[in-house]
């Protein structure tokens, strides 16, 4: 077959190092370390989505390249930052289950989300089809990474590569959803981000710490 | 125009009572919102009657038998729980639980949820629909975690990850939806979220993407509505609130949120032309009506009971809709109806009796029926609603679940009984001790205004032995338009 | 009803009214022979009745207007018993009115009050007395039910007469059914009679007795129509195992006055022979244990199902 | 709206359920809602049943009320069956009535008005099951009359126990209502045809019918206290007010048998002889149960309440006797089965009413309900000690009263069933019947205990001087519901002749000839069984009086007072009658199996000798705590699954989303 455009390599190269950062995200344990990860995360999506907008020309993906650079590589990263430092968690603790073993569930994962993803990307019309695959491994990894985290910080970041996955997810197999939506989308995050803010104040001074073992109080079972 | 009124007011509200939240007088500019916000809603619904269903603002929105009536609820309850939430809020202020500036994001949050919802039921697109139900988790966090206490923190917490999760999932899903459409609506993707359109075209939706869209939808929306075993935030949500937001969340939000998840059923059915979704909501929701029956058994906080009862309705109005067919459909219709009158009405009761016991465990709450009859009387009527004993209309809408359970799918009647039977004994070997019996605690000076409660176990108890025919097209039309086998 | 029917009835009555003390004073004899005493006179029991009744009757203070009644009530219904069983003839026509399940409920009657009397004045024996006779009741009327039902599935009918008459006109058959429920019904008279083994008529000594416990209290001639009914109940028993068992004889419909008339020498035979078995029985038997009593009319009470099954394996 | 027996019906319940209403008026006034609105609904229950027994004869009527859900309105339809329950219905509601008339006192739990309400529901309630037409307004009768009794019970509610026996009774009321409701989406015609008509219509196959014949046993045996599922009965009728008690005894256990008559012939339409031989087996179970563990007890109520067990089990058994002749095509034994079956309905509807309001009156006269405590009432309270000893005969089964009769007849249709098809059948039978002679001969046990203790002897305690007899209100109820008991003992051919038009109407057959005469009652013919209370009754009667005269006249010898013989043991009191547990005695000894006994016996050498024993259910602790610890079981392993840990609960949504993403592909 013949060797794809420079644009797709690009692109795919930009999958794959997506599913990279997310692997290390699973095993970084430095909570600082792994909001950079998130940035880094934000700016590959970034580069994507321009790679995809300058291929199909479609206005309203520049928009949203814009926004994800705002919002993901500049906004909330920050806003982690001073968090860690106003709260100082620089360590998650140990995760609930060892490295080596979230990194063999994780493969897994990535295996079976690749299978998700054929008969979908069989159907795909767009050029991008081939990375749907990795914006669900990446969902899941995140997902993983909140299962095994034991930090609230730590889960929220996880939480927010999600929400790259799903972008990522969106760009390469519908070059992103309508205009409405995507706004409404960032509008969320950014007001989910803002009152996480207020949450980890709330929490820290109740328990002056971000541990998620105190918040396990509620439950029925002994 | 009705609808801009109806979605306007709210958020003008949230607005206003953001700026004067704390005033004095704020507790009554939330009702007036909310009786706009109601005159609205029925004004609309005159509208319906008068004219049938309707597209507004390009096709964004939408409002057919299925929703119509659930908008009249939505304002309805929102309206009543703001009257009963006046006296609440003020004694918890006195009490010195909440600061003024926690009142002033009460009431806003309050208007901006009713929003929320309103534009999550009315609205045509399922991207905003999601965006909505994002929106309504947020705006109810913060209620949530209303009190600051730690177990109202942890709450927050888990509500806040476990839904964010979960709609992040439904989000995918809807992504998925998109593409799907996409290549049956063209590329121009203005029309290929509308609701409207997909289901004039599900028949050519591919069925492969939609069974999988629909795994995604299902468990995030599923998350919101609180089906087993993905419920797990929602008694702590429900129990360390406020008791206007509990009322709410269990009777207006798990509403809407079934709501999306049935409209999904309904492309993905039509798509599939496989029992396959219907098979996965009657699963989900006889598990939650199994476990949430037995999780009840070992209560010991009052509003975390009639949470875990919310999860077991959840389970049987799913169950319901997974059923399908003109009977099923509209048993579902109705009790979802009923559920969440009844539901806010008990949660009336119980602040009110935790207000007064200075405590929401149950074995502090007793003799309530001497302390203040229409607290007693409010509770156990409705108890006695909510557990399916007529005249009430939860009985009605559980009469015609389970006959057609035995007609359609024998195999899950005895399960259905045995939940029934044991979530009968848990709840209301609990409630009567606390509203019989001896009581160290002496008589209320003066009788709590429980007008809400009594009004809503008043239309209930209509809805059990008249129905009126307009509202039963509705159910009938929606009905139809679920489908079903 | 003929004019036969009713000379028939109401000699009956007047008969067992007249014979039944009788019955009981030959029935004495025969013991007090059998157990080498001097014998009283058959007519003894009639002159314990005179003298009864020549007495005065004390009432206890608290003895309220039913302890009064009960015994013309008991008295009663033995005689209205002894109108419906067939002891000469079976043209009669009240046992239209009341046939052998009703028999039963006639006798039901009389205990259920002697007990309720019993019990009125509020005497340890009292009680006792009537705890004791409800215990043997509620045994001994299925049995003799059950005893009935036999007889009444072979001549397919619960009225005593026609069940007398059926087996008189068939032809003379074993039936086995009737050889087990015969003895039950034996051990039901000996119970319900105050009878050894299960009680002893003769002594007053508490540990054992049921029937004199109950009569404890009463006096003159309350006593007297006590003992009368008691002497009125023995015969109904005996006239009962005559019809059901031994039923030849007795005059029918078809036979007319002569039968009739033929019929009461053969009562008469009946009763003697039926007396003395019963007096052998008893001086062969030992008193049982008050505990016991259930047994042994438990016993009866299996025997008179057995009988029903047998009935209906082996058919008529 | 033209006139209709069936419309002037549903007026009476509506006038019912206005009485109710009209007691909220002013709720705390024991004036108005006790003395005026009681006797008011008395009327309305005579004048019910005066309607119902015109009515037997006339033919079906239906209506549709303008009430109920969108495709289903209240489908209500009189016919034979319904007719004779309403006729129950009013007779025993009206002497009930009036003697609640007096009854009721100041601060005796709830409110007046509030109990004025919750009778009067319950009365209409009652009425509209038996007039219901299809299975929703069937069913929504069904439960307010659970519910509304549920709060009678409930009245003094301070009481822990009673609050208990509450719950225990709605819980298994309500599992009992899911069960009929479910048996009825069996017999369902289709989607929304809940109609009794298109029950009839549709046709089942024998396995689905079979099921819908199990669910509507279990829930209807649940409503009548059927062997197992008893233990809710002897716990609740106690706890109710008198009036309650009399009116959940006497009539609403009825409904329940009507609800097995009206599904099994009515609905179901083709009943299979195996049914009749289940309905038979459990009704001797709980009529031989009941009955021996009425012996037993101490509290009055609570032994006529095991006594209801008793009696309902007779009612089942001529049930299964009247499904298995029907089953197997013998017409005239059905209809004589089904004939003593109602008939017993009746009886008991009658006599259970007067017995419990006798123990009311009781209660109100010495504020006990020990037997322990009571004695010698007789002397205190000759109007209630007289007519509750017509009951106690009448339950005891003894001519002319009315309680022989139904047994007489039960005994015959037993006697007749000789020819069977079935062998086995043809071999049990009998033995049945030996039960059913069984029990009522300990019925009379019982009942002499019962009469004996209360009111014959020495009081056992001082108190019992003040007792004083019931109000003339109380005494009107009570000689109404005594004289039905008379009534329906003395001219029984005229009611079976009422009765055998159900009959005839139910089983499909043409009228059978009960009597050869007004007086005479002959099932199948003169030749086989004929039974003339009236006749026997005045015969009896006159002996009785010619002996007294005669005895009199002739024998002028005077009455006079003495104390009772001590048997020269000077000080005789009344401590030394036997006491209620004296009276059991010989039960518990004989029938030591079925009982669970804790004995408490003092050595020779107590200083304080002390004599305990309490009786327990076995079946509880065999049935109900064992289902109990499981359902504990469960919900604590359930419980399990909820940690706490927000981690668990992500992995939770992840692996259901794993699994079903994995199921889809």
């Amino acid at each position: 077959m013949a060797p794809l455009s420079l644009d797709l390599q690009l692109l795919n190269a930009c999958a794959a190092l997506l599913l990279l950062l997310s692997f290390s995200m699973l095993s970084q344990r430095r909570i600082v370390n792994l909001v950079n990860l998130l940035a880094l995360q934000g700016a590959l999506l970034c580069a994507a989505t321009l790679l995809v907008a300058w291929r199909t020309g479609q206005g309203h993906l520049y928009l949203s390249a814009g926004l994800t650079f705002a919002l993901k590589v500049i906004g909330l990263p920050l806003l982690l930052h001073r968090l860690i430092r106003r709260l100082n968690v620089y360590w998650d603790a140990e995760p609930v289950i060892n490295t080596s073993g979230t990194m063999l569930i994780g493969l897994l994962v990535v295996v079976f989300s690749f299978g998700l993803a054929q008969p979908i990307s069989a159907l795909a019309s767009t050029a991008t089809r081939s990375t749907l695959g990795i914006a669900i491994a990446v969902i899941l990894l995140s997902f993983l990474t909140m299962i095994v985290r034991r930090k609230a910080m730590s889960q929220v970041v996880a939480f927010l590569s999600m929400e790259n996955g799903l972008f990522f997810g969106a760009m390469s197999a519908t070059y992103g959803m309508p205009m409405v939506v995507e706004l409404g989308v960032a509008l969320d995050v950014l007001v989910a981000m803002l009152v996480l803010g207020v949450f980890f104040f709330q929490i820290r001074e109740q328990f002056d710490s971000l541990d998620l073992h105190h918040l396990e109080s509620l439950k029925e079972g002994e | 125009m009705e609808v801009l009124l109806l979605l306007g007011s709210p958020l003008l509200g949230a607005l206003t009572l953001w700026l004067f939240g704390a005033r004095r007088w704020a507790p009554d500019l939330n009702v007036v919102f909310s009786t706009a916000t109601f005159a609205a809603a029925c004004a609309l619904t005159a509208r319906v009657i008068a004219t049938g269903p309707m597209l507004l603002a390009r096709e964004q929105f939408l409002v057919d038998p299925f929703n119509v009536f659930l908008v009249t609820l939505t304002a309805f309850v929102g309206l009543t729980t703001s009257i009963f939430s006046r006296p609440y809020m003020r004694i918890e202020a006195e009490h010195g639980r909440v600061s003024a500036g926690r009142l002033r994001l009460y009431h806003s949050m309050y208007q901006l949820f009713t929003a929320t919802m309103l534009v999550a039921l009315t609205t045509n697109n399922l991207g905003l629909l999601w965006v909505a139900m994002e929106a309504a988790t947020l705006s109810t966090v913060l209620l949530v975690t209303l009190y600051r206490t730690p177990a109202s923190l942890e709450a927050g917490w888990k509500y806040f990850i476990l839904c964010g999760v979960g709609i992040a999932q439904a989000l995918f899903g809807t992504m998925l939806l998109y593409f799907a459409a996409e290549r049956v609506l063209g590329a121009e993707g203005v029309t290929a979220l509308l609701w409207t359109h997909l289901n004039a075209v599900k028949g050519q939706l591919e069925p492969t993407v939609l069974s999988l869209a629909f795994v995604f939808l299902l468990v995030g929306y599923g998350t919101k509505v609180g089906l087993a075993p993905l419920h797990n935030w929602l008694p702590d949500a429900h129990a360390e609130g406020p008791t206007p937001i509990s009322a709410v969340l269990s009777g207006l939000l798990l509403n809407v949120a079934i709501y999306a998840v049935v409209r999904c059923k309904v492309l993905v059915e039509g798509s599939l032309r496989s029992a396959l979704p219907s098979q996965m909501m009657m699963g989900f929701g006889l598990l939650s009506v199994v476990l949430a029956a037995f999780f009840l058994w070992r209560q010991r906080d009052i509003k975390r009971l009639f949470a875990y009862s919310s999860i077991e309705h959840m389970g049987i109005i799913t169950f319901a809709f997974g059923m399908g067919g003109p009977v099923a459909n509209f048993a579902a219709l109705l009790h979802m109806t009923v559920h969440s009158l009844t539901k806010s009405a008990i949660f009336f009761a119980v602040g009110h009796a935790a207000q007064k016991a200075g405590s929401q465990l149950i074995e502090n709450i007793r003799g309530l029926v001497t302390i203040s009859p229409t607290i007693g009387w409010g509770l156990m009527l409705g108890s006695l609603a909510i557990l399916g004993l007529p005249p009430f209309g939860v009985f009605a809408s559980e009469f015609l679940i389970l006959t057609t359970a035995m007609k359609q799918q024998p195999w899950a009647t005895p399960l259905l009984l045995l939940a029934l039977g044991v979530a009968f004994a848990a709840i209301f070997g609990k409630v009567q001790p606390m509203v019989f019996g001896e009581t160290q605690a002496r008589r209320l000076p003066h009788p709590p205004a429980l007008l809400p409660v009594f009004v809503h176990l008043a239309i209930v108890l209509m809805l059990g032995l008249y129905v009126p025919p307009y509202l039963a097209g509705w159910y009938r039309d929606a009905a139809r338009l679920i489908g079903g086998p | 009803m003929t004019t036969l029917g009713a000379v028939t009835q109401l000699l009956e009555i007047v008969c067992a009214m007249l014979a039944a003390p009788a019955f009981l004073g030959w029935v004495n004899q025969c013991r007090a022979w059998l157990q080498n005493r001097s014998a009283p006179s058959v007519l003894q029991p009639y002159y314990g009745l005179r003298k009864l009744f020549h007495k005065d009757v004390i009432l206890a203070e608290n003895a309220s207007p039913l302890f009064r009644v009960a015994p013309y009530v008991v008295f009663g219904t033995m005689v209205a018993a002894a109108a419906i069983i067939p002891s000469m003839g079976t043209g009669l026509p009240l046992s239209m009115a009341a046939d052998g399940i009703a028999l039963v409920g006639l006798l039901a009657t009389a205990r259920v009050f002697l007990s309720l009397a019993a019990m009125d004045v509020g005497t340890a024996f009292g009680t006792l007395g009537a705890r004791r006779e409800m215990m043997v009741g509620f045994l001994a009327e299925p049995a003799l039910l059950m005893v009935l039902f036999v007889a009444a599935m072979i001549s397919r009918t619960t009225s005593l007469p026609l069940i007398a008459e059926g087996l008189t006109t068939r032809a003379i058959a074993l039936y086995p059914s009737l050889a087990f429920t015969a003895v039950a019904f034996t051990m039901v008279l000996l119970a319900e009679n105050a009878r050894i083994p299960v009680d002893n008529p003769a002594t007053h000594l508490e540990l054992t007795m049921i029937h004199e416990a109950m009569l404890l209290e009463y006096s003159g001639r309350h006593l007297a129509m006590m003992e009368w009914a008691a002497s009125l109940k023995l015969f109904n028993y005996a006239c009962i195992g005559f019809a059901l068992f031994i039923p030849w004889g007795t005059g029918t419909e078809a036979g007319g006055p002569e039968g009739l008339l033929l019929a009461v020498p053969v009562l008469v035979a009946k009763l003697a022979a039926a007396g003395a078995g019963l007096a052998l029985v008893e001086t062969l038997s030992a008193k049982l244990r008050v505990f016991r009593a259930p047994e042994f009319l438990a016993t009866a009470f299996l025997l008179a199902v057995l009988g029903l099954l047998v009935h209906l394996l082996l058919g008529d | 709206m033209s006139f209709s027996y069936l419309n002037a019906c549903l007026a009476m319940l509506l006038a019912w359920g206005a009485i109710g209403l009209a007691g909220m008026i002013r709720p705390k006034s024991l004036e108005f809602a006790g003395r005026t609105l009681f006797p008011l609904g008395a009327l309305c229950g005579i004048a019910l049943a005066v309607l119902a027994v015109i009515s037997i004869a006339t033919p079906v009527e239906r209506d549709v009320l303008p009430i109920g859900l969108p495709g289903l309105p209240f489908h209500v339809r009189r016919d034979a069956l319904a007719s004779v329950f309403l006729a129950l219905l009013g007779g025993a509601s009206a002497g009930i009535s009036i003697f609640s008339t007096g009854y009721f006192r100041k601060g005796e739990g709830a409110l007046p008005g509030l109990l004025c309400l919750e009778y009067h529901v319950f009365l209409a309630s009652m009425g509209l099951v038996l007039l219901a037409d299809d299975a929703y307004a069937f069913m929504v009768a069904w439960e307010t009359m659970a519910l509304s009794s549920y709060f009678l019970v409930t009245t003094q509610h301070r009481i822990p126990e009673i609050r208990s026996a509450g719950f225990l009774y709605l819980l298994i009321a309500h599992v009992g209502a899911i069960a009929i409701l479910l048996s009825f989406g069996v017999m369902q015609g289709g989607s929304w045809q809940f109609t009794f008509d298109a029950m009839r219509a549709a046709h089942l196959s024998p396995g689905w019918a079979t099921v819908a014949f199990g669910l509507a046993l279990f829930g209807f045996g649940a409503k009548a206290g059927l062997v197992p599922l008893h233990v809710w009965l002897p716990e609740a009728h106690p706890a109710a007010p008198s009036p309650v008690s009399a009116l959940m005894s006497g009539v609403m256990l009825k409904t329940a048998v009507y609800g097995v008559l009206r599904v099994s012939f009515d609905l179901i339409g083709t009943p299979q002889w195996s049914w009749g031989l289940v309905a038979l087996g459990l009704g001797l179970m709980s009529a031989f149960y009941g009955v021996i563990f009425a012996a037993v007890q101490t509290d009055m109520k609570r032994l006529l309440a095991w006594s209801s067990i008793e009696n309902i089990g007779i009612i089942f058994t001529g049930v299964g006797l009247t499904i298995v002749f029907h089953g197997v095509g013998m017409g005239a034994l059905a209809a004589l089965a089904l004939i003593a079956t109602l008939y017993h309905c009746l009886n008991h509807a009658f006599m259970k009413s007067v017995l419990f309001l006798g123990t009311g009156a009781v209660l109100h006269a010495t504020g006990e309900r020990n037997l322990g405590r009571l004695g010698g009432l007789i002397h205190r309270m000759p109007w209630v000690a007289w007519l509750t000893l017509v009951g106690v005969l009448a339950i005891a089964g003894l001519p002319p009263l009315n309680g022989f009769v139904s047994e007489w007849l039960l005994l015959q249709a037993f006697l007749f069933a000789g020819d069977v098809p079935q062998t086995f059948v043809n071999m049990l039978l009998p033995v049945g019947a030996a039960v059913v002679a069984l029990c009522t001969a300990l019925a009379g046990y019982v009942m002499v205990k019962f009469f004996g203790v209360i009111f014959l002897g020495q009081p056992r305690e001082a108190t019992l001087g003040q007792a004083h007899d019931a109000g003339p209100v109380e005494r009107l109820g009570l000689l109404w519901l005594a004289l039905g008991c008379v009534g329906l003992g003395l001219f029984p051919v005229q009611v079976i002749e009422m009765l055998d038009i159900v009959a005839r109407e139910l089983l499909r057959l043409p009228p059978g000839h009960w009597g050869t005469d007004w007086w005479l009652l002959a099932p199948a013919a003169a030749r086989h069984a004929s039974y003339g209370p009236l006749a026997l009754f005045g015969v009896t009667v006159i002996v009785v009086v010619l002996a007294a005269l005669g005895v009199r006249a002739v024998y002028r010898r005077r009455v006079h007072r003495g104390p009772a013989w001590d048997c020269g043991f000077v000080r005789l009191d009344a401590r030394m009658q036997d006491t209620a547990e004296g009276f059991g005695q010989p039960i518990r000894h004989i029938f030591e199996p079925f009982f669970e006994m804790q004995r408490e016996l003092p050595t020779p050498f107590d200083a304080a000798p002390r004599y305990r024993v309490t009786v327990g259910d076995r079946l509880w602790t065999l049935l109900y705590l064992p289902l109990g610890v499981t359902v504990r079981w469960v919900a604590d392993l359930v419980a399990r699954l909820q940690q706490g840990r927000i981690a668990t609960y992500l992995l939770y949504s992840f692996v259901t989303l794993i699994t079903l993403l994995a199921l889809v592909l």
